[in-house]
C-alpha cells in the first residue's frame, strides 16, 4: 500500500473540514475524488502535500509516517501537489515557473529535459516560454502549474481540480495524459475534480467526498454506473 | 424593425501584444435579450476581447456599435452608464467587505449626493435606495441571506452568486459573464443554467465558458475563437457541427 | 439610518459635554496633554482615512501638516484673517497640497508610494527655508491670542488650546466618521479589494485615490495647525521626519482600519515618553543607559504592537468578541 | 511666614533644563547638562545657596520644538521648577516662549544656549537672559579681524543655511566684508561627501581665507575632508564649531587646525594657568571621570556658576521677581570665566558681548596668540568693534558665589 | 576641473548608496519587505567592525567580522521579527504598513542599544588604504586609493551577487519564496531558510556599505552620525530609483542618486541637500512609476 490514510481528522479553527477519513491509494493506482463544493477536497490535498496540520489520524506514504513534515520535505519524497487555482507566480516568466518544479532537484541539465517535455505535453507553453506568468490567459495558466507539478518528476501526483478552466479538447488531453503519466511511470495519483465523469473515466479508484466524509469508495467504473452517485455528481 | 438593431457589435477588432497578435479582425454581434456564447481554445483571445470591450485594453483597431450607433470603444469606469455589466474570471469579490456591501458597490452610481453632505451626514437617502436596490439583486440570485456575510467567508458557489448581483444590480442591458461555471459542481452549474436563461428576459447576455452543456443549453448564437481569429460563428448547433471547431476546440468526447 | 445619525450626535455632544467638565477639574499640565491629544486623534484619523481605507501609505504626513500650518500663520499674519478662517484656510491650502501629491501617488504602489511620501518629508520642510514670507528656521509666530475675558480671569491659555483643538477634534471625528460610512469609505475599501472589480462597478481609481489623498490632506493640515497653535510657532523643524512616523505609529496603536480607536493612539503618543521616562529612571543604572532607554522602550513597544496586535486593540477586542459568539453557536 | 515661590523650599531650589540628550543634534551638547550637575553638586557640597540645595531636573527634546515645549510644561506644571535653565537651539527657545510663554508666568530663562540676536528683545522676551555673545557680534568682530589682517584677500563662507546663518550673514554685512563664495549648508547634510562639494566650491573660487561658521559637524567635516584634498587655505573658525576636543575626536587630524583662527568669550580649555579653567576641569574629572574637558563642559559650568550667583544675589528667600532683578542690577559684575564684558542691565538681557581671538596650535588646541588674549566687544547692532579694556574680576574663594 | 571633481564625489557617494540600495533590495526580494532599520543593521555590523578593528589591528579582518557580524544579526532579526510579522499581518491594509513600522521600530531599538553599549561618541575606525586624494598636476583630485577600493569593492561584489543569482538557483528561490511562499514550499524551497539567506547576503552586504561609509567620511562612527542618516535614506530612495526588484537597478539607483545630488549642490545651489532627492524621486517615478528597472503588471483581468 503506497498511500494510507486512516482516521484522518482535520478542523480550520472550528469548522471540522474532514472527519475520520481512511483511504488508500496503491502505487501506480489513479484515484479520483469528486464532491461537492466545500466537500473538504482541497483540506484533504492540502493536508497531504503538509501544508495543513491534521487534528487527527495518520498518513503513510511509502511505509513512512509522513504526518508533520513540511511541504518542502515531502517534495524531497516524491510528492507533487497542484493548488487549486492557478497556483502560478505572475510575477516570474513560465519558464522561472517550471524551473521551480524541478529546482529542489538541483539538476540543470534534466531541468532543460523536463522543460522539453512539458513544452512537448503543451506546446502553447513552449510557446510563452519568456513571457511572463501574468500575460497568461487562465487557461495557459492552469497548464503552467500542471507542468510545473511535471518537472518535479513526482510519485505521488496531488492534482487539485486541473480542469478548471480549460478546454474541452485539452481537458481530455490532459486527463489522457495523467492517465499515460500513470501508467508509463508508475506514479500515484490523487485527482479531485468536478468534471466527475471526465476524472472517472479515467481513473482506477473513485472516491466520493461529502461534508467531510466519504461516501463511497470503489472501482471507477463502478462509481459511473451507481445511480445514486449518477443523480448527485454526474448529472443525469 | 427596432428589435433586428444589434445591442452590441464590434467590427475588425485587432489587439497585439508587443509581437503576438491576441486579436485579428474579430466581430461580434449581440442582439437584444439574446445569450450569445463566446468560446474557443485557452488562450485564443476570449478574455481580451471582453477587455476590450470593458477598456481594460485598448485595441489597436475597431469598431464599437451600440444600439446601433457607432461610439468610442468604452473606458471602464463608463460600463455602467453605457448599461454594461461584467464578472471577472477569477471571482474579484471585496474580501473584507460584506456581501450587501459588495452588491452595494456595484450600485454606486445611483447616488447623488456629495462629499459635503456625506461629510455631514446627510446621505442617509441615497444609501437606503442603493440598500434596496441591492437587496433586491441579491435576492434575484438567491443570496439575500447571505447579504450580512463577509464575503471572504463565503463559500465558492455563493461568491459566484454575489458576484453576478453585483453586476446585477447596475440593471444592465449588456451583461458579460467570462466563465460563470467554472469550478462549480454539477447542481450549481443547472442553477447557474437557469439563472441565465431568466436573466435573458431582461438583457443580453455575452458568455464566455468552456462547459460546453452550459454553453449549449443557454446560448442561441456563438461564436469561436481560435488564435485570435473567428473561426465559426452562428446558432449552437451549427457551430457545434462544424469540423473545424471540433478540431481546434470541442474535441471527440463533447 | 437616520436614527443610528442622531444617535451618533447626541453621542459627539455628550462627548464634548464630558471634555468640558473635565477640562475643569485636571490639572494644567493634563489639559495641555489634552490639547495635544485632541491635536493627535485629528492627524491620526487622517491616517486611519488614507491607509486602513483607502489603501496608501503616506510617510510624510507631517509634511502636510507643515502645510496647513504654514497656511494658518501666513493666513493669520500676512492677511490678518480671524483665528477660525485661518483653520479653514489651513484645511483647504493642504487639501490641495495633498490633491498634487495625490494625483501623483495614484500611480504608485506600495513600496514606491512609501518612498516618494518620504522624500517629501524630509525635503518639504526644508523648502521654507527658501521662502521669505515663511521665515526660514525660525518661522512664524502663530498666536491665536487669549481666551475671550468673558470666560473668566481664571481661564488659562492651555485650557483654551484644549476646547478649540478638542472642538476641531470632536467635529472632524464626526465627519470623518460620516465619510467613511458613506459610498466614499465603501469605495475606498473596495479599491483596496481588487481595483479592477472597482473599476468596472464604475469607479474612476485614480479619482478615487486622490480624493483620499485630499481629504486626508486636509484633516492633515487642520491638525497641523492647530498643533503650531499649541506651540505657538510654525517651523520646519516643528515639522520633523519623526513627526509623520509618530503618526503612522499611533495610527497603529489606534488600529489602522478603526477610526474609534484613534483616541488610543493618539493618548499613548503623548503618555509614553513620560512613563519611558519614569521607567528609565527606575530601572536605568547608568547615565547611559537612562537616556537612551525612553527611546528603545518607545521602538520596542511599536514592534510588539505590530507583532501581537497588528490591527489594534479596538479590533482585536471586536474579533475576540466575535469568535467568543460563534464559539458558543 | 510669606508665601514660598514656586521651586524654592526651605532645603531645595529646583531649576529646570530641556536639550538634546539624543539624537543627531546631540553630540557634545549632551554633556552641558552633566557638566552643570557637576558645579551645582559641588556648590551643594559647599553648603549651597543659603543652605539650600540647586537641583536640576533634565530633559530630552531631541532638539524637536514639539518636544521641547512638551518637556518645558513639564517642567513647570509637574515638576514645578523655579526658572529654566540653558535652554538650548533657536527654534526650540522661540517655541518655548511663544507657547509656554514663560515671561507670561513671570519664570525666568536663564542664559539660553544660543547666539541668535533676537533673544535679546526684552519686549519681546522679557524673562529671557542670553548669555553667549550673538553670532552677530561674532561676525563682526570675524569681520574686524579680516579687515585688519587679510586685506584684499579672497575670503569664503561656508554658513548653515537657517537663523543661525542669517545672523552671520547679517554681521558680516555690517562688517563690511566682501565673500568671493558663500556656501550655505542645509542643517542635517554636513557628511564627507557634502564637504568634498564645499571645497571643490572655495577651490573654484580660490579663496584664501575660507570661514567655517557652522556647527561642529559641519567643521568636522570640512576640515576632515580638506586634509585627505591637501586642501590647507587660512581657516577661520566660527565659536559654535570651534571647540577643538569635539573636532578632534570626530578624527580629524590636530595638524589640519594648526595655524586656524578661532574665537572664543571663555579661556582656552586647557589654559591651567586660569583659575576657573583649573577649578572646574577638577571639579568635572571628579564628577564625571573619563569625559574630556571640553569647550561645552566649561560653558555649562560658567554658567551654572553665573546661576549661583544669580541665586545667591536675589537674597535669603530668593524668588523669580528677585532673581530676575538681581540679574538686572548686578549680573554685569557677576564674577565668571569669561574674558569679555556682560551687558546686563534694567534695559538689557544681553550676556557677553565679545571675544578674543586665537590660534590653534600643533596639537590643535586654540590658544591667544602670544600667549596674552586680546579681547573684542562690540554690540548686535550697528556698533564698532572695538579692543575690549575688561579686566575680569578675580575668581570668588573656592569658586562659590559671595 | 570641477566637473571632473563633481563626478567623482557623486560616483564615491553614489557606489555606497548603491550598495546599501541593493541590501535593501535584497531583502525586498526575499521577504517584499523595505526594511528600514537596514542602515541601523549596518550601524551595527559597523560596530562590531570596530571592535574587530580595535583588537586585531586590521581592517581586513574587521570587514569579514562586520560582514558576518551583520549577516547573523540580519538572520536573527528574520527568524525572530519577520517571521512573526509576515505570519501575523498578512492581509489588509496594515499588511503594507506592519513591515514599515516594525523596521522602524527595529531601527530605534538598534540606535539606543548601541548607544547604550558603545556611548554616544565617535569611535575610530582607519581605513586600509589612505584617503588622500590623487594628486595630478598639482591639483588634488576627489578620488583617493580608498575610493578606488571601494569602488573596486563594489562592483566586485556586485559581479558576486550577480553570478550567485544568474548561475545559481538562489536568485530564483529567493524571489519564489517572496512571491508566493505557498508555491515555493510546494517546490520543495525551503522557504524559511531562503528567507534568512536573504536577509544574512543583505545584512553582510550592508555591513560593507556601513565600513565603507565610515571610513570614507572622518572615520567615526556614533549612533546618530549624519553619515549613517544619510545612508538609511539615500540607500532606500536609490532602491526605489533603481525599481526595488532588481540589483541592476540598485546600482544605477545609487549612482543616480549620488550624481544628481552632486550636480545640483554644486551648480544649482548647495543648500538643497533634501529638496533635491525629493525632486530627482519624484521625476523618475514620473516617467516610470515603478522604478526604472522594475517590472509592471502586464495584465489586470
Ligand atoms: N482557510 C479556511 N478557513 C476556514 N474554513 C475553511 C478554510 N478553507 C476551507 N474551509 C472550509 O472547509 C470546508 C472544506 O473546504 P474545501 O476547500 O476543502 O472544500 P472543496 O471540497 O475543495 O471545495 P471546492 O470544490 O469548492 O473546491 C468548507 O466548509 C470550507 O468553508
Ligand atoms: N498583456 C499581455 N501581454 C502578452 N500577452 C498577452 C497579454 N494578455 C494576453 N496575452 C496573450 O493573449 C492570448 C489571449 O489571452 P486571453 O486571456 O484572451 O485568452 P482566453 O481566450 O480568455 O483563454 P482562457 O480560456 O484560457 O481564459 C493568450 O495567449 C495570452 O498569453
Ligand atoms: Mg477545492
Ligand atoms: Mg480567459
Amino acid at each position: 500500500m503506497s498511500l494510507n490514510v486512516s482516521n484522518l481528522t482535520v478542523h480550520h479553527g472550528a469548522i471540522c473540514a474532514i472527519s475520520q477519513v481512511s483511504i488508500a491509494v496503491p502505487t501506480g493506482t489513479l484515484a479520483a475524488m469528486i464532491g461537492s463544493n466545500g466537500a473538504g477536497k482541497t483540506t484533504l490535498l492540502r493536508t497531504l502535500s503538509g501544508l495543513k496540520t491534521p487534528t487527527n489520524g495518520s498518513i503513510m506514504w511509502k511505509g513512512e509516517k509522513i504526518i508533520g513534515l513540511k511541504p518542502e520535505a515531502l517534495v524531497r519524497r516524491g510528492i507533487s501537489h497542484v493548488s487549486e487555482g492557478k497556483s502560478v507566480i505572475p510575477e516570474l516568466t513560465v519558464r522561472e515557473n517550471l524551473e521551480l518544479g524541478a529546482i529542489w532537484r538541483r539538476n540543470a541539465k534534466e531541468s532543460k529535459e523536463s522543460i522539453d517535455q512539458v513544452a512537448s505535453i503543451f506546446p502553447r507553453l513552449g510557446e510563452r516560454i519568456q513571457q511572463r506568468a501574468d500575460t497568461l490567459s487562465g487557461g495557459e495558466r492552469q497548464m503552467l502549474a500542471i507542468g510545473r507539478a511535471i518537472m518535479a518528476k513526482p510519485q505521488l501526483l496531488l492534482l487539485d481540480e486541473p480542469s478548471l478552466g480549460l478546454a474541452p479538447l485539452v481537458v481530455e488531453q490532459i486527463f489522457q495524459t495523467i492517465r499515460d503519466l500513470t501508467t508509463s511511470m508508475n506514479l500515484t495519483v490523487l485527482l479531485v475534480e468536478q468534471n466527475a465523469m471526465g476524472a472517472l473515466k479515467i481513473a482506477d479508484l473513485g472516491i466520493v467526498l461529502n461534508l467531510g466524509k466519504i461516501v463511497a469508495i470503489n472501482h471507477a467504473q463502478a462509481l459511473i454506473d451507481d445511480p445514486a452517485v449518477r443523480a448527485a455528481y454526474l448529472g443525469y | 424593425m427596432s428589435t433586428n438593431i444589434a445591442a452590441l457589435r464590434v467590427e475588425g477588432v485587432n489587439i497585439s501584444f508587443g509581437g503576438l497578435r491576441a486579436l485579428n479582425d474579430v466581430y461580434l454581434e449581440i442582439g437584444k435579450n439574446e445569450v450569445v456564447g463566446l468560446i474557443g481554445p485557452n488562450g485564443a483571445g476570449k478574455t481580451t476581447l471582453f477587455n476590450a470591450l470593458c477598456g481594460l485594453v485598448t485595441p489597436d483597431s475597431g469598431k464599437f456599435f451600440l444600439d446601433g450607433k457607432e461610439q468610442d470603444f468604452p473606458q471602464t469606469s463608463n460600463l455602467v452608464d453605457l448599461g454594461i455589466a461584467r464578472t471577472l474570471q477569477g471571482v474579484g469579490l471585496f474580501g473584507d467587505l460584506t456581501v450587501l456591501e459588495n452588491v452595494m458597490v456595484g450600485a454606486q452610481h445611483l447616488a447623488h449626493s456629495g462629499l459635503i453632505s456625506a461629510a455631514l451626514g446627510r446621505s442617509g437617502k441615497d444609501e437606503k435606495e442603493i440598500r434596496t436596490r441591492s437587496f433586491s439583486a441579491l435576492e434575484r440570485v438567491y443570496a439575500g441571506g447571505l447579504a450580512n456575510r463577509r464575503a471572504d467567508t463565503l463559500s465558492y458557489p455563493d461568491t459566484k452568486r454575489v458576484a453576478i448581483a453585483r453586476a446585477l444590480v447596475s440593471e444592465p442591458k449588456i451583461l458579460m459573464l467570462d466563465e460563470p461555471a467554472g469550478g462549480l459542481g454539477s447542481q450549481d452549474i443547472e442553477w447557474m443554467n437557469l439563472l441565465i436563461r431568466n436573466l435573458s428576459a431582461s438583457m443580453s447576455v455575452l458568455l464566455v465558458e468552456h462547459h460546453m452543456d452550459v454553453v449549449m443549453s443557454v446560448c442561441s448564437k456563438l461564436y469561436v475563437l481560435n488564435f485570435g481569429e473567428v473561426i465559426a460563428s452562428g446558432s449552437s448547433e451549427t457551430v457545434r457541427r462544424d469540423p473545424a471547431v471540433m478540431a481546434a476546440y470541442l474535441g471527440t468526447g463533447a | 439610518m437616520h436614527k443610528k445619525q442622531s444617535r451618533d450626535i447626541v453621542l459627539f455632544i455628550l462627548g464634548g459635554v464630558v471634555l468640558y467638565f473635565l477640562s475643569g477639574v485636571v490639572d494644567e499640565l493634563r489639559v495641555y496633554q489634552g490639547a495635544t491629544i485632541a491635536v493627535y486623534v485629528i492627524a491620526i484619523s487622517s491616517i486611519i482615512l488614507l491607509t486602513g481605507y483607502s489603501g496608501q501609505v503616506s510617510l510624510g504626513h507631517g509634511a502636510l501638516m507643515a502645510v496647513g500650518a504654514y497656511a494658518a500663520a501666513v493666513a493669520h499674519i500676512e492677511l490678518k484673517l480671524p483665528i477660525i478662517l485661518c483653520f479653514v484656510i489651513a484645511v483647504l491650502a493642504s487639501a490641495v497640497g495633498g490633491a498634487l501629491l495625490g494625483a501623483a501617488a495614484a500611480r504608485l504602489s506600495g513600496p514606491y508610494l512609501a518612498g516618494t511620501t518620504l522624500a517629501l518629508a524630509i525635503g518639504l520642510p526644508s523648502l521654507a527655508n527658501q521662502f521669505g514670507v515663511l521665515g526660514g528656521e525660525q518661522g512664524l509666530l502663530f498666536d491665536v491670542g487669549f481666551p475671550p475675558l468673558s470666560l473668566g480671569e481664571e481661564f488659562t491659555q492651555y485650557k483654551w488650546f484644549f476646547w478649540i483643538a478638542g472642538l476641531a477634534a470632536l467635529i472632524s471625528m464626526w465627519a470623518i466618521k460620516n465619510i467613511l460610512g458613506s459610498r466614499y469609505g465603501r469605495t475606498w475599501r473596495a479599491i483596496r479589494g481588487n481595483d479592477v472589480a472597482a473599476q468596472l462597478c464604475g469607479i474612476n481609481i485614480a479619482r478615487s485615490k486622490i480624493l483620499a489623498f485630499t481629504i486626508s490632506a486636509g484633516i492633515a493640515g487642520l491638525a497641523g495647525a492647530l498643533l503650531s497653535m499649541t506651540i505657538g510657532t510654525v517651523s520646519p523643524s516643528a515639522f520633523p521626519l519623526a513627526l509623520s512616523f509618530s503618526l503612522l505609529t499611533g495610527a497603529v496603536l489606534s488600529g489602522i482600519t478603526t477610526l474609534a480607536g484613534a483616541m488610543i493612539g493618539a493618548v499613548v503618543l503623548v503618555a509614553i515618553p513620560e512613563i519611558a521616562d519614569v521607567v528609565a529612571h527606575r530601572i536605568g543604572s547608568s547615565e547611559r543607559v537612562t537616556t537612551n532607554l525612553p527611546g528603545f522602550l518607545v521602538s520596542a513597544l511599536l514592534i510588539v504592537t505590530v507583532l501581537f496586535v497588528p490591527n489594534g486593540p479596538v479590533e482585536q477586542h471586536r474579533a475576540r468578541k466575535a469568535k467568543h459568539l460563534a464559539s458558543q453557536k | 511666614a510669606q508665601a514660598a515661590e514656586v521651586g524654592v523650599s526651605s532645603s531645595e531650589i529646583k531649576l529646570g533644563m530641556t536639550l538634546p540628550m539624543t539624537g543627531t543634534a546631540s553630540l557634545g551638547y549632551n554633556k552641558i547638562p552633566g557638566a552643570a550637575k557637576a558645579y551645582f553638586d559641588y556648590l551643594n557640597a559647599n553648603g549651597g545657596i543659603n543652605g539650600r540645595k540647586v537641583t536640576l531636573v533634565v530633559k530630552d527634546d531631541r532638539y524637536v520644538p514639539t518636544e521641547a515645549v512638551a518637556k518645558t510644561n513639564e517642567l513647570i506644571l509637574k515638576d514645578k521648577v523655579m526658572a529654566l535653565l540653558a535652554p538650548l537651539g533657536t527654534a526650540n527657545n522661540k517655541a518655548v516662549a511663544a507657547s509656554v510663554n514663560p515671561a507670561r508666568r513671570g519664570i525666568p530663562v536663564l542664559f539660553v544656549n544660543t547666539g541668535f540676536s533676537g533673544f535679546a528683545d526684552t519686549k519681546k522676551y522679557p524673562t529671557t537672559y542670553t548669555v553667549l555673545p550673538s553670532y552677530i557680534m561674532e561676525a563682526k568682530i570675524m569681520g574686524q579681524y579680516i579687515k585688519d589682517n587679510f586685506a584684499g584677500k579672497k575670503i569664503g563662507l561656508l554658513y548653515q543655511d537657517d537663523d543661525f546663518g542669517i545672523d552671520a550673514l547679517a554681521g558680516f554685512k555690517t562688517a563690511g566684508v566682501n565673500f568671493a563664495v558663500k556656501v550655505p549648508y542645509a542643517s542635517g547634510s554636513q557628511s564627507a561627501a557634502a564637504a568634498a562639494g564645499w571645497i571643490t566650491k572655495f577651490k573654484a573660487a580660490e579663496a584664501d581665507v575660507v570661514i567655517l561658521f557652522g556647527v561642529s559637524s559641519a567643521t568636522s567635516a570640512m576640515l576632515g575632508v580638506a586634509a585627505q584634498l591637501k586642501y590647507a587655505p587660512q581657516w577661520m573658525l566660527g565659536s559654535v564649531g570651534g571647540d577643538a576636543t569635539t573636532i578632534k575626536l570626530t578624527g580629524v587630524p590636530a595638524g589640519v587646525l594648526y595655524n586656524a583662527i578661532g574665537f572664543s568669550p571663555v579661556p582656552a580649555t586647557t589654559d591651567m594657568k586660569d583659575e576657573y579653567v583649573k577649578l572646574f576641569s577638577d571639579i568635572y574629572a571628579k564628577a564625571v571621570p573619563g569625559s574630556p574637558f571640553d569647550l561645552n563642559v566649561l560653558l555649562g559650568m560658567n554658567t551654572a556658576f553665573m546661576t549661583a550667583q544669580a541665586l545667591k544675589a536675589a537674597g535669603p528667600n530668593p524668588t523669580r521677581k528677585s532673581l530676575m532683578a538681581a540679574i538686572d542690577s548686578k549680573g554685569a559684575t557677576f564674577a565668571n570665566s569669561a574674558l569679555v564684558p556682560a551687558a546686563y542691565s534694567q534695559t538689557s538681557h544681553v550676556g557677553l558681548t565679545g571675544y578674543w581671538v586665537g590660534k590653534y596650535s600643533p596639537t590643535g588646541d586654540l590658544a591667544p596668540v602670544g600667549g596674552t588674549y586680546v579681547t573684542y566687544t562690540t554690540d548686535s547692532g550697528a556698533g564698532a568693534v572695538v579692543k575690549s579694556t575688561y579686566v575680569r574680576p578675580a575668581m570668588p574663594a573656592k569658586g562659590l558665589p559671595n | 576641473m570641477d566637473l571632473l571633481n563633481t563626478f567623482l564625489i557623486g560616483i564615491t557617494a553614489g557606489t555606497i548608496y548603491a550598495l546599501m540600495a541593493i541590501s535593501m533590495v535584497l531583502v525586498w526580494r526575499s521577504t517584499r519587505v523595505v526594511n528600514f532599520a537596514q542602515a541601523g543593521m549596518a550601524l551595527l555590523s559597523t560596530y562590531f567592525g570596530y571592535e574587530a578593528v580595535t583588537r586585531l589591528e586590521s581592517f581586513w579582518i574587521a570587514l569579514p567580522v562586520a560582514m558576518i557580524g551583520g549577516a547573523l544579526v540580519a538572520a536573527l532579526v528574520e527568524m525572530i521579527l519577520i517571521r512573526l510579522l509576515v505570519k501575523h499581518s498578512t492581509s489588509g491594509p496594515i499588511a503594507g504598513v506592519a513591515p514599515i513600522i516594525a523596521t522602524l521600530g527595529l531601527l530605534g531599538v538598534i540606535r539606543s542599544i548601541s548607544a547604550m553599549i558603545w556611548g554616544g561618541q565617535d569611535l575610530r575606525i582607519v581605513g586600509p588604504v589612505s584617503n588622500d586624494g590623487f594628486t595630478i598636476n598639482a591639483t588634488t583630485l576627489v578620488f583617493s586609493p580608498l575610493k578606488l577600493l571601494i569602488l573596486v569593492t563594489v562592483l566586485v561584489l556586485m559581479l558576486i551577487l550577480s553570478v550567485i543569482f544568474q548561475k545559481t538557483n538562489i536568485g530564483l528561490a529567493l524571489r519564489a519564496s517572496a512571491y508566493a511562499p505557498e508555491i515555493a514550499r510546494l517546490s520543495g524551497i525551503k522557504v524559511d531558510w531562503v528567507r534568512t539567506l536573504g536577509w544574512a547576503l543583505a545584512g553582510a552586504t550592508g555591513a560593507v556599505a556601513g565600513m565603507f561609509q565610515t571610513v570614507n567620511g572622518n572615520g567615526t562612527l556614533s549612533p546618530d552620525s549624519i553619515e549613517f542618516s544619510l545612508l538609511l535614506v539615500s540607500g532606500f530612495i536609490a532602491a526605489v530609483i533603481g525599481g526595488l526588484d532588481s540589483l541592476i537597478g540598485a546600482v544605477i539607483g545609487g549612482l543616480v542618486l549620488g550624481l544628481m545630488i552632486s550636480f545640483v549642490l554644486m551648480y544649482v545651489s548647495s543648500g538643497l541637500f533634501f529638496i533635491a532627492p525629493f525632486v530627482i524621486l519624484l521625476t523618475i517615478l514620473f516617467i516610470r512609476p515603478q522604478g526604472v528597472f522594475g517590472a509592471k503588471a502586464a495584465r489586470r483581468a
